[in-house]
């Protein structure tokens, strides 16, 4: 059945802030979902806490409002109870890099087939303000007066590092990228990542839509680039701090649920549970 | 001849003695005896005493005899620790290298066996335990020939000769003690029944129970002693074609359960305190969003890391209160590996009926220690899903499934991802009936009371079920204990109605929703009554307190927090005092 | 003219009204009234009704009033939701550009102000807020240039023309009043004693305390309504050559604070419910390693995320149970911003002479409301660092020194890394007096034992500070709370006593260690009890329950769990009833 | 004062089963210790929970035994409240890349002046041998029946990936390498990682000294190698699979107690509590 965007779109009036990124994040996904001609009820949003976190609640299909840092066990569960389902984490970078970091990794390497959108604006919105993982070194907030003095999360570099299959950056400033690297987040097997930036225009006056349309590198339009190769893309996040868009990288990848023994084609959540007693008499027998 | 003894083999870590209780008990259980095999460790691989305690008898036994009648000690720590615990009459089994030496004041008797020498004479002195098997036999007056097929199946991946080693090693042993001229009154047994039944553990009860009861996810994280649960679900998982995981944390574990539990699949975690102190978040995330899940804790000696291998029921506050925030849960207390194996399946029809998390607590003793089992009751369950919706049913209601709807019973119907017309947000912030995030007023007070009413109908249905009732109506004395104590609390009962006293006793098979008026009665009707917890705050007595009027003149309570499960002697004598 | 008026802007998120409300209150304070500030807001950021309540009075006020006396409503949410709470002869203000509408049904006073108009005229459509200002001062007939004053401390870093601007904006809403012959019986108030007091939030309060008590150490994770405490406190400890620091989560943060109270600096951490959940094992741990630190949770609604900016009180079973095995800790229940100063700087004492965490509960409205205090009295602030061991006697006793050592009041000397002859080991291991992990039975009930020992030190240090009792001894009444509901129950009480009723009140300004013996008392001497509380379960009141014997039917419950603190009215009302 | 390897040395017998890799890190700890002259009060080894964990118990010096994954935290809160104390944490593999990977990752971020030891067996020990997130793919332990699937954890890329300022990795079978770079490592100012390899006899039969001699490979004696440069070591790493030892790289680093707004030399500890009320009333002004 094709598919328009206006399919996944609901009701609820975004509580966002005009001009606050995630609006575009929200469009780009319907866009892709759309474009994959997905059933709104075959899909899960699962979302974190943080203003990013509400979009599950904007966009038509299960909706998933997690726990903050915790949309990836959420979302790995989900897909493994249902691998028909399309199964879509997204939060915020707090969310996922900061108090979720751990998950994130261990995502990456579990592999399980869910692809994960962090709306990435460089601070905590939700709550205000203050510096998140991916601040800038110096960044002034209501918890680092005189600039932050962590050194920034480089996602894009740990999940290379960790293994990741595929990985993309958007910007908020360019939805229609954004929609086609969701949508081969979506179609790829495995665990993906697309970073999105999605500058709040609340709190953040340093990573301003200004600030990346002056500083954002597009990586489709160098043709040299090569995308399926982890060294280079490695090299380049190094290059350019990670001020890029667009494909960073995708290989080869197998998914969890083709290597999980037992586990086959028919949903979890199709199994049969009635088993007749007979069976259990023998699998009693083990204990004889 | 006895119609009960009580062994015990006592060495360091790493020596086999696990093995040797396995063997004797797996020997036992074929000629037909009733068992209960009682492990001590510590939180060390090598090294370290330990040992294992198998009570033997004609009848049902749950828990450890308070007397050994046999013991086999293979270093000194099984003397010092456990002389004290001998019976009169007691038989003690030493290797004849005199490694282990017994202080005359003991005074029992005392048999040396050159048990090491036997199995150099074999060719390889790792055949001491199987010498000392022998001996065990031999004491008990079991016949050899059982034990033959027993040590055949046990070493037979490992080949014919070390099958026949130890075959000779065993009959040594037997012939050694056959030999000698001792007295066997105190360690002769009468025949076992001949009946093989099943040898379980409650960790391997709950892993079989969620395999029975539907459950097809579980992730979890390795701890002590709660690991057998996980282990055993991702060897059997894959038999029923579902999802066991060793993820990173038991943050994840019960998320991932929890998000499978929202998709419609059952699903479950399993962990000891510090794992159920890691999950309080998510927790209350499942009460929230009214996701179904079930979580199995094996309560280990706390607080912090505690003693991991030594026993405890000391996280009942923590299932029933922790969470911030006002949380309903139910919290099952089984009391046996049986009560484990059904309580576990029913577990997942709660979850699912009543939409709430549920704790399902073990605890140590009830988690390791195997007993004999009859083949448990599969037709008494039937999976009961709740109020799932279909399709046709989705579809009939067009855009207008509401799934938090208030109803009577507070229970809501459930569509699950990937139905049609089902679509909803599930969200740990308050929502209206249709799962949008809303902060009014009156629909939080709603919302609220709806979630809490769900528990009114699980303490319906559980009531026949929450509250084990033994003994006299008008009772003299009234003993209340919860969970792994039952077997303990259960001999104390029988054996003081046979000394001829008016007492009873009272079980908590469930703790939340508590089953108020059924206690409080029971209560009432006792002239005394002695609550008997494996905890030092007397945590099930306080939770009585709070929801009853109590006189708390007429009620003691037995508290042991040594690291260690009662044993019915203990709880007997502090009965005959209150008494 | 009136002792006491309530007034209250709204409109939407981001509009000012925040600053509105901050102006307003900082201006009433110089002109000495006692004002109490009540934000309402909603988990968004932009847009979404906002509303700032302040109570002024010539009399200290903590709580909401009833009724509103001047409405400022800059949306027409500020009508719908506020219409209600008018009190007879009640003003509205809106702007004259009509965008919001009066229902003509209300039948209030209604004043239509052009103050967009104005603002624009003046070439700035931001001074709307600033023209209502003016509005407001004239209709409480304040004089107009204390608030110049105030104008130009608010403004002056924007430059002189903001600043003159803003005068003049103000001026003109003032002069509009002063023109337009309104009745201003119901909104002109009795002149202010001219003190200037300070203003303050409890959050504030929490972290001043903290600094005052010693605090050198925070480690925090930003949350609703918890971060101005870290906020406040990572502005200010550079001052005190201290370490604040916003961490990755709430499990390190406590674990931090744990870690550098054990080092011997005084520490904190600061959350609300869904961190207060995730600090459990670490909880746990502090309590077995008898580390002192002190958490600050500022309740808001759950479970789960709940509302993340409702108010709520329902965190005490945790703060209580939380944590898995037995575990001593202390809670204590400021009810104002001055207890919450006084009691966050004995939280740091407490930890550190009975070394257990000690938990201070705060809820939203506590922590957000800025209320106005007068001067501390730092005087009776003494640092108690307990019984830390100096290097000398550390070196007197060579290599005997025990850190667990088994005293009469379970408290043991402590040494500090970096002390000679100190070295010890930490461990959330069980362990013996000297630190060694050691799993002996008898030492088990020992250390144990000790732990929970401290808290009846703790209980006897807390005797005359854990309950507040207002009232006759034998009262035909007893209210009973705790925490943040102090104001609004302390004015139940006066009111009541005042309508000439026999009542009481008792207030807990400490639960853990539970002041078992005195509340007894209390109880058993009122006819009737309410007990009043924030939450759906009757928290309070079960623990009250668990400890001592209650005549249920004497006891009421006072629940309010719609995400709002209680108005006093409210809870006089019922007490009527009851009485 | 010089300083004997038998200052550091207790009465406590190690619980760790004969021939286990612990005994070499413990030696080599206590070597380190002695060359750096360091006092034992004036050491805090902060562990966690495992067989890796009992080291705390077996080191004379300050001990703070964690819990489980929250080694990195603790030693944190300790040096930043005593900055004149040698803070080192260890801990196991399970420990501080399973469960721990969130506050590793953050602690190189934050770089306080804290050495890490990660004692890395390929399994968890203590509860008896499952799979850890460094265990080989396809292991088979009781909880991976059929093999591992999940991808290991590159403790060390990610270590460099994330930003660290010092990274070594030794082995048991060689004890007095392992001292050295300890040494390096806490003389090193800021977060450091030292990953020994410490083989499990008991539960891992895979990775055992005999594999390790094998195909373990000494960046020292490799005269090429530049342990200075970010970019190489992350190459040599993944060339290698991390199977070297030696120093990986060391490079410029400031400590978080440098950048600490109001921190200074004199350690929190003893600073003084008992400040006058003037200054109090002051400090309330703020609030009028
Ligand atoms: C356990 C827990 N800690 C803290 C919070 C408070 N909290 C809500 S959102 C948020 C951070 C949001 O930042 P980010 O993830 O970057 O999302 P954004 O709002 O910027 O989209 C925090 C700390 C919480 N909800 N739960
Ligand atoms: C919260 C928590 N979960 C689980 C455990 C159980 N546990 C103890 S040690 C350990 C793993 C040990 O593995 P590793 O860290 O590699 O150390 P090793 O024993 O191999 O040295 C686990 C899972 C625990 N103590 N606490
Ligand atoms: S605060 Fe920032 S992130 Fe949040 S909605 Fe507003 S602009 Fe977006
Ligand atoms: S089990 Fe392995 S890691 Fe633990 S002590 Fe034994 S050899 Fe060492
Ligand atoms: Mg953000
Ligand atoms: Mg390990």
């Amino acid at each position: 059945m094709a598919r328009t965007v206006a399919d996944f779109r609901t009701n609820n009036k975004p509580w966002w802030c005009p001009g606050c990124g995630d609006f575009a994040v929200m469009t780009a996904l319907q866009k892709a979902a759309a474009k994959l001609g997905l059933d709104p009820e075959k899909v899960v949003v699962v979302s974190g806490i943080g203003c990013s976190g509400k979009l599950s609640d904007y966009f038509n299909s299960y909706g998933f409002h997690s726990m903050h840092g915790r949309t990836l066990p959420a979302a790995t569960g989900i897909k493994l109870a249902n691998r028909d389902l399309t199964v879509i984490a997204a939060g915020g970078d707090g969310d996922g890099y900061g108090i979720g970091l751990n998950h994130f990794l261990h995502s990456i390497r579990r592999n399980v087939d869910i692809t994960y959108l962090v709306m990435d604006n460089h601070i905590y919105g939700l709550t205000k303000g203050q510096f998140s993982p991916t601040s800038d070194p110096g960044h002034k907030t209501v918890t680092s007066p005189e600039g932050t003095l962590d050194a920034p999360v480089q996602p894009i570099t740990m999940a290379l590092a960790t293994g990741i299959g595929y990985v993309a950056q958007g910007f908020s400033g360019d939805p229609n990228q954004m929609a086609d690297l969701i949508v081969g987040a979506i179609e790829h097997k495995g665990f993906s990542l697309v970073n999105l930036i999605s500058p709040c225009v609340t709190f953040n006056k340093v990573n301003t839509y200004d600030y990346y349309k002056e500083n954002l590198i597009n990586l489709a339009v160098d043709e040299k680039y090569d995308s399926s190769n982890r060294g280079i893309a490695l090299q380049k996040m190094m290059e350019t701090n990670e001020l890029v868009t667009g494909l960073i990288y995708k290989g080869e990848s197998t998914p969890l649920e083709d290597t999980l023994p037992g586990y086959d084609n028919n949903p979890l959540v199709k199994q049969d549970l009635n088993i007749e007693s007979d069976r259990w008499f023998k699998a009693m027998q083990k204990f004889a | 001849m006895k119609k009960e003894v009580s062994w015990v083999v006592g060495g360091q870590q790493g020596e086999g003695i696990d093995s040797t209780g396995e063997i004797l008990a797996a020997a036992l259980n074929r000629l037909g005896y009733h068992i209960y095999g009682y492990r001590t460790f510590s939180s060390r691989i090598k090294g370290g005493h330990t040992n294992y305690t198998i009570r033997i008898s004609t009848e049902r036994v749950v828990g450890n005899a308070e007397k050994i009648d046999i013991l086999l000690a293979f270093d000194q720590d099984s003397i010092t620790r456990l002389g004290e615990n001998l019976a009169k009459g007691a038989i003690v089994i030493t290797d004849a290298d005199g490694k282990v030496s017994i202080p005359a004041e003991l005074g029992i008797n005392h048999v040396a066996v050159p048990m090491t020498q036997i199995s150099k004479d074999l060719g390889n002195t790792l055949m001491k335990n199987t010498v000392g098997l022998g001996v065990s036999a031999a004491l008990m007056g079991l016949g050899k020939e059982d034990f033959a097929a027993i040590i055949k199946e046990q070493f037979e991946r490992k080949g014919e000769k070390v099958v026949n080693l130890n075959t000779e090693a065993f009959m040594k042993g037997y012939q050694f003690i056959k030999d000698a001229s001792i007295d066997l009154s105190s360690t002769e047994l009468l025949p076992g029944d001949g009946k093989r039944r099943y040898m379980m553990s409650g960790n391997e009860a709950a892993g079989f129970g969620a395999l029975v009861g539907g459950c097809r996810f579980l992730a979890a994280y390795p701890i002590t002693p709660a690991s057998e649960i996980m282990q055993y679900l991702i060897k059997e998982m894959p038999n029923y074609h579902g999802a066991a995981i060793q993820v990173e944390d038991e943050i994840a574990s019960l998320i991932m359960a929890i998000g499978a539990g929202y998709t419609g699949v059952r699903s479950m975690t399993s962990t000891s305190g510090p794992g159920l102190s890691l999950m309080m978040e998510a927790l209350g995330y499942a009460g929230m969003t009214e996701s179904p899940v079930v979580i199995i804790d094996v309560q280990r000696a706390g607080p912090s890391t505690g003693m991991a291998t030594k026993h405890e029921q000391s996280d009942l506050y923590e299932m029933v209160y922790g969470s911030h925030g006002d949380l309903a849960r139910i919290v099952l207390t089984p009391g046996t590996v049986e009560e484990v194996f059904y309580d576990t399946a029913l577990a997942f029809n709660l979850a699912e009926k009543y939409q709430v998390p549920v704790i399902v607590a073990l605890d140590m003793a009830l988690g390791l220690c195997k007993q004999t089992v009859e083949v448990f009751d599969f037709d008494t369950i039937n999976i009961d899903r709740g109020q799932v919706m279909t399709e046709e049913e989705l579809e009939k209601l067009g855009s207008d499934f509401k799934r938090y709807l208030l109803t009577e019973n507070g229970v809501s119907p459930r569509s699950l991802p990937g139905q049609k017309h089902g679509l909803y947000l599930a969200t740990g912030v308050e929502h209206d009936p249709s799962g949008h995030i809303f902060e009014g007023r009156e629909n939080r007070v709603k919302m609220v009371d709806k979630r809490f009413k769900k528990l009114e109908g699980a303490a319906k249905e559980l009531k026949g079920h929450s509250l084990e009732y033994l003994g006299s109506e008008n009772p003299d004395l009234l003993t209340i204990g919860w969970g792994g104590t039952k077997g303990q609390l259960t001999e104390t009962y029988q054996t003081l109605k046979e000394e001829g006293y008016n007492v009873a006793h009272l079980h908590f098979r469930a703790v939340s929703p508590f089953p108020k008026e059924q206690v409080q009665a029971y209560i009432y009707a006792a002239k005394k009554v002695l609550i008997v917890e494996n905890n030092s705050s007397g945590q099930l007595g306080n939770i009585i307190a709070q929801a009853i009027d109590i006189d708390r003149n007429r009620v003691q309570k037995l508290l042991k927090y040594d690291g260690n499960p009662f044993i019915a002697a203990e709880i007997i004598s502090r009965c005959r005092e209150v008494l």
